[in-house]
């Protein structure tokens, strides 16, 4: 991913240096890269171990971007995202315990067992899409909601997540090209790790960067280092901003690897080693964050232990959350299609036991 | 041919030959003033309906459905869309998760091929799997026999009625179009509601003016009473099997025509009520014959009528091959009034 | 459920969980080794054919189908292709045209609904419209039971054997992939090969080594004989079918299995000779109930075997809800050996 | 379509005022250019009457676009087209007659009377596709054919046309992305004529010009103004070449005005009457390429009128020929499906009569 990256500086901080957030809402990053990454080490292990029905989809090294993008927004705002994104999800809200139980096939899972591990939403609750396979199939349905932000004069936004891989798709174009036509309040959001899968950005795209794509549309674009949550932060925020005051849309390009394969059985051999490690040791989100925040005596040392503990509890609860949670019942898989049979919004049925 | 017939074809696949017009003196209205009335009303009724698709603003569609629309309602609610059938399904979805209520028109029900995916994978899915409504219409002339060949005259309704979560709409009549549709806009799920483009300027009937009539999603009507044979049917093919009924009626053969109107859920009981009384059916229909919509209809008489049938279940339908466009070839491909009576005295002399 | 059992689980949805590997000592070869060497070996054979895909180059495929293929024949016959199928569908058309061979994967069979357009719209009718013929093959995984939920279990199979002009296999065993594949590819029309994700690596035999053995497109195989029912079936259902069939011999039963391996052209000829020597059909699928390919077959049975039948056509699908995720609700979505043995039950006793 | 047009100068001849073409060349572009007119008028007048099956749609006003661009092909060159580009087809070669039999659903169209008006094309003669009304789904076959010549180091190349409307769909994006990443040898040609059927450009894009939009696929795009054949020519021949030779893909953005509405049936009355008049008075490429080659002395009237009478004559054979030409035989409706049936390789049957 030469190209991709030749341009990034990695520089910290940004304008502003902590991009105008208070000392608490840093630390509250801090927890949310610190979560996301150990939810993702942890649940690999687990699928490792062959403990875990179906996939997984790391997106350990892009949790800048995941984190950044979502710490953007408001509660009302709303998330479109790839099977990728999980960790922006679960900054915007989603509880660890029914998020695990998800991963189970459990009753409690977001989906009441409906679909798996980040194939997930919290519609209701959080403002999040339930994750759709197709690439990029929520860009069109974020269309949709921008425009009915505009029409109901609210004041919310749609932002979306997609890969690199996304770009070379209609939907990704049809979509940007008609919020812009309208100037409709959203934010588009491409995390570029370089890879499609396993397929580099040369085959991708002849352009250098996707960014200076967004001029196509007559909106304007920026790339921002994914590995600097706070740049990724400050980006989105002021594209929040625009779009919620009917400035229309903005794309933002995020660069960050993807440390590990598309999903688990993919061991990114196609990702050279030296790219890998450079990224580890010198491009760590989580690591360069907690480091800035300990530098500048934001947190000290005692305060990153703890969050470390508390994550690690939380995880724990919500293993056990998980485990303890039934299975769906076995005849309700027919139930649930249609608005009017009233499973949604009724108790659901649970099978005994824990499956 | 006539000149007239030769107007008629002329005018027929000519999108929309005449602006659609108004109820005629006698209160009658065609299938599509009914149906642009449908629409009309409910976004009188409620405020959340809004219209989105390819030239049916300013210019009303390519059949003129939505003529006047903007004038009345304004460009917010009548939403003229660049070509983009993927983007245009997956705004209906996602306004539809904001509480709006989009009618999403194809200009052709054959461009639906061209927003395909988030239908099926977005919008047919997103409520079993979330709990999250979507109170969508994606609506579109579909059907042939107008000289429109393949690419404006299929019948994608087998498509989405094999697809699960989507509700699949065929009305014959007038009424049973504009009350369908009315239904269909009501309800809380994705529905796709096919009109049929030979029928829009060709049968008219008075149609109740209540702003509240609709007609229930997922019941058949049985279109004509008898005992001798059923004709299981929709769309244009149910004006076929009347005309083939009324003459086969001569001939002394009493003729029962069940109308779907809903092809999913389907009305199995109308159905098989029907075949009980008759013990003979003859499934007609438009889509291609190999898993058209009539393939179900008749795998579910031979599977729960069975005891019923003096004769094998008879299918109608035109050939797995694209729409041809030579009025010969038109002509050979879709069952007529001929074809039908055919395969009547076939099944009576079973 | 067992530690092992577990494995399983995670390793089936962990697409190509291990490299495809290579035939046994034995000379077995796996479901997807076979189609990995009829690939190959047309490729050997035949300059004109040449792979594209996402992902099937440097990373050998998302289910490792075509590892070791680039390093092979270069990056001009295996192409990576970005994200966009309608894109991938149209590239095989258009080098068809100028008569290449192309074979296209879609990572899932579920993402062949984002090239659904070219496929019907052009591949379809392109040779009935033209007289150019299509030599192309869209190949990929279909298919449940691998707790891979509704974005990559799906079976497309009826939307593509409803539509004109494509050819569609869903072959069940070893030698019938590779040989039908390998018919697939030398066939001058676009044929559509729905590979089934639960039978890759789950099902071995000798398959055999000559470089012409073919199995012909359209040709229903009777995969065992029997005389009291017939379960017409095909893809991963077959191999439920022969257990179902196992069992029910004890009980006294005797069970004819017919595996169609071909969906278009149907090979009615086999089937309807089955059930003229049983009098009981039972129809078994995967693809969901209403529309599915059994509803094809049963039709087809009611009409032209009506006069054999001694009971219903009965039908056993999975219901029309999206593929759940828990294998909890999987299981009772997808038709298991205890459930046909319950519906062959009723069917003999009826 | 102001700033569609705003930049337009409708400037005569261009560097090297004939492109370089030969008088007798010349002559066949004016030929071509009035034939095609005059097809156009005649067929629309036939419709009017009720006398044709089905829909027309015109390309009146574009004929600089179609015989401009197809004129820079070779006979080997492959060229996809729209249900908009008849003149394009007609200027790479299709008979009169033939097209004339199509129209009325006769044996000898190029279909067989399976498909008609302008949903033609003669892939074994011309090197033409047979038209697809999905718009632009021929854009991604062009990628194929063009892959094709790559492979096969073939010296051709592929060309396409679409209108501004099609810019708006995924396949446009998804099939430039393609051959640009593969440089491969495929001309885009975009007819901009303000709408797409009744909508405006300003509902399609938020850019000024389609021309720059090449700069999101890294490829070269140019302008040009579609009422000056010449100038089509020059700029087409000009990325046929680059093709030819290995230099990759590149966008045009013809700029001239449909005079019609999308088909028979449309009045086309979004279209501001003055912009009519100004194109029809001032721009029409027929009109002006004519004048020219008066003024410049490369024709006289007496061969304009030569040629005038010529095209008439062709026209009145033509009709004659597909009046006589017999319907297809019925029965051969579920014929020629699949390849090894051998209907298309046959003599077809012919209905008795002329239907
Ligand atoms: C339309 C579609 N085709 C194919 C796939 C299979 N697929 C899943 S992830 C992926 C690669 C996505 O690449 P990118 O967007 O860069 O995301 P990354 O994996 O790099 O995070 C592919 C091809 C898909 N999800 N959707
Ligand atoms: C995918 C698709 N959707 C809708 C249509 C219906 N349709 C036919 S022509 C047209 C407008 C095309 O506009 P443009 O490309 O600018 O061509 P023009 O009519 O201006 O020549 C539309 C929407 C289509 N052909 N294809
Ligand atoms: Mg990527
Ligand atoms: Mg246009």
């Amino acid at each position: 991913m030469t190209t991709a990256m030749s341009s990034q500086t990695g520089a910290q901080g940004g304008p502003g240096e902590f991009a105008g957030l208070t000392p608490e809402l840093l630390v509250d990053v801090l927890y949310k890269l610190k979560l996301c990454r150990y939810f993702d080490e942890r649940m690999e292990s687990l699928y490792r171990q062959g403990r875990l029905p179906g996939a997984i989809y790391s997106g350990r090294g892009q949790e800048g971007t995941h984190v950044g993008a979502a710490f953007a927004l408001q509660h009302d705002d709303s998330l479109f995202v790839t099977h990728r994104d999980l960790s922006a999800q679960l900054t915007k809200g989603l509880e660890l315990k029914r998020v695990m139980a998800q991963f189970w096939g459990r009753i409690d899972g977001y989906t009441r067992g409906r679909d798996g591990n980040s194939h997930i939403g919290d519609w209701q609750g959080n403002k999040t899409f339930t994750v759709v396979s197709m690439l990029p199939d929520s860009y069109p349905v974020a269309v949709g909601a921008a425009l009915a932000y505009k029409r109901k004069r609210e004041p919310n936004i749609a932002l979306a997540i997609c890969g690199d891989g996304s770009t070379s798709n209609g939907r990704w174009h049809e979509a940007i090209n008609v919020s812009a036509i309208h100037q409709l309040p959203v934010v588009w959001v491409v995390n570029n790790n370089g890879y499609a899968y396993s397929t580099p950005n040369e085959l991708e795209f002849k352009v250098a960067t996707i960014a200076e794509r967004a001029a196509a549309y007559g909106i304007p674009g920026v790339r921002v280092d994914g590995a600097n949550v706070l740049e990724v932060y400050e980006a989105t925020a002021k594209a929040v901003a625009k779009a919620r005051t009917g400035g229309g849309p903005t794309l933002i390009e995020s660069v960050a690897l993807r440390w590990r394969g598309h999903a688990g059985h993919d061991a990114a051999k196609y990702v050279p080693k030296e790219t890998l490690e450079d990224y580890q040791q010198n491009k760590d989100p989580v690591q360069r964050f907690e480091r800035l925040l300990l530098d500048k005596n934001v947190v000290d040392q005692q305060q990153v232990d703890d969050l470390q503990a508390r994550i690690e509890r939380e995880f724990t609860e919500g293993y056990d959350f998980a485990q303890a949670s039934p299975l769906p019942e076995a005849g309700d898989v027919v139930r649930g299609l249609y608005a009017e049979d009233g499973y949604w919004s009724s108790e659901p049925g649970r099978a005994g036991g824990t499956g | 041919m006539s000149q007239t017939a030769k107007q008629v074809e002329a005018g027929a696949a000519g999108h929309g030959a005449e602006p659609r017009g108004k109820r005629t003196d006698a209160g009658e209205a065609t299938y599509l003033v009914a149906i642009a009335e449908a629409i009309w009303e409910e976004m009188e009724r409620d405020e959340r309906v809004y219209l989105l698709g390819e030239d049916i603003g300013v210019y009303g569609g390519a059949f003129k459905v939505t003529e006047g629309f903007i004038e009345r309602f304004g460009t917010e609610r009548v939403m003229d869309t660049p070509i983009c059938e993927e983007t245009i399904m997956g705004m209906a979805v996602g306004s539809a998760m904001e509480g709006m209520r989009p009618i999403a028109e194809v200009q052709y029900a054959d461009f639906i091929a061209n927003g395909f995916d988030e239908l099926v994978n977005v919008a047919g899915k997103y409520h079993y799997r979330s709990g999250v409504p979507l109170p969508m219409v994606v609506r579109g002339p579909s059907g042939g026999g107008v000289r429109a060949s393949s690419f404006h005259s299929q019948n994608p309704e087998p498509w989405f009625a094999h697809t699960p979560g989507l509700k699949v709409l065929c009305p014959a009549f007038p009424s049973d179009a504009k009350g369908l549709l009315k239904s269909a806009i009501r309800d809380d799920n994705p529905t796709i509601f096919f009109e049929h483009k030979w029928i829009y300027r060709r049968i008219k009937e008075i149609v109740p003016e209540e702003l509240d009539f609709t007609v229930p999603i997922g019941s058949a009507n049985v279109r004509r009473e008898g005992s001798d044979i059923s004709i299981v049917t929709y769309g244009a093919m149910v004006h076929k099997a009347l005309d083939a009924a009324a003459e086969l009626e001569h001939k002394g053969v009493s003729v029962e025509v069940v109308d779907l109107r809903t092809i999913t859920p389907l009305d199995t009981e109308t159905i098989l009520r029907s075949i009980e009384k008759t013990s003979r059916a003859l499934v007609l229909y438009e889509s291609h014959r190999f898993l058209g919509v009539g393939a179900e209809v008749a795998a579910t008489i031979a599977e729960d009528a069975f005891q019923h049938l003096d004769a094998p279940v008879m299918r109608l339908a035109p050939p797995n091959v694209p729409v041809p466009f030579s009025p010969a070839l038109e002509d050979a491909f879709l069952p007529d009034v001929a074809d039908i009576e055919q395969a009547v005295d076939r099944l009576a002399a079973w």
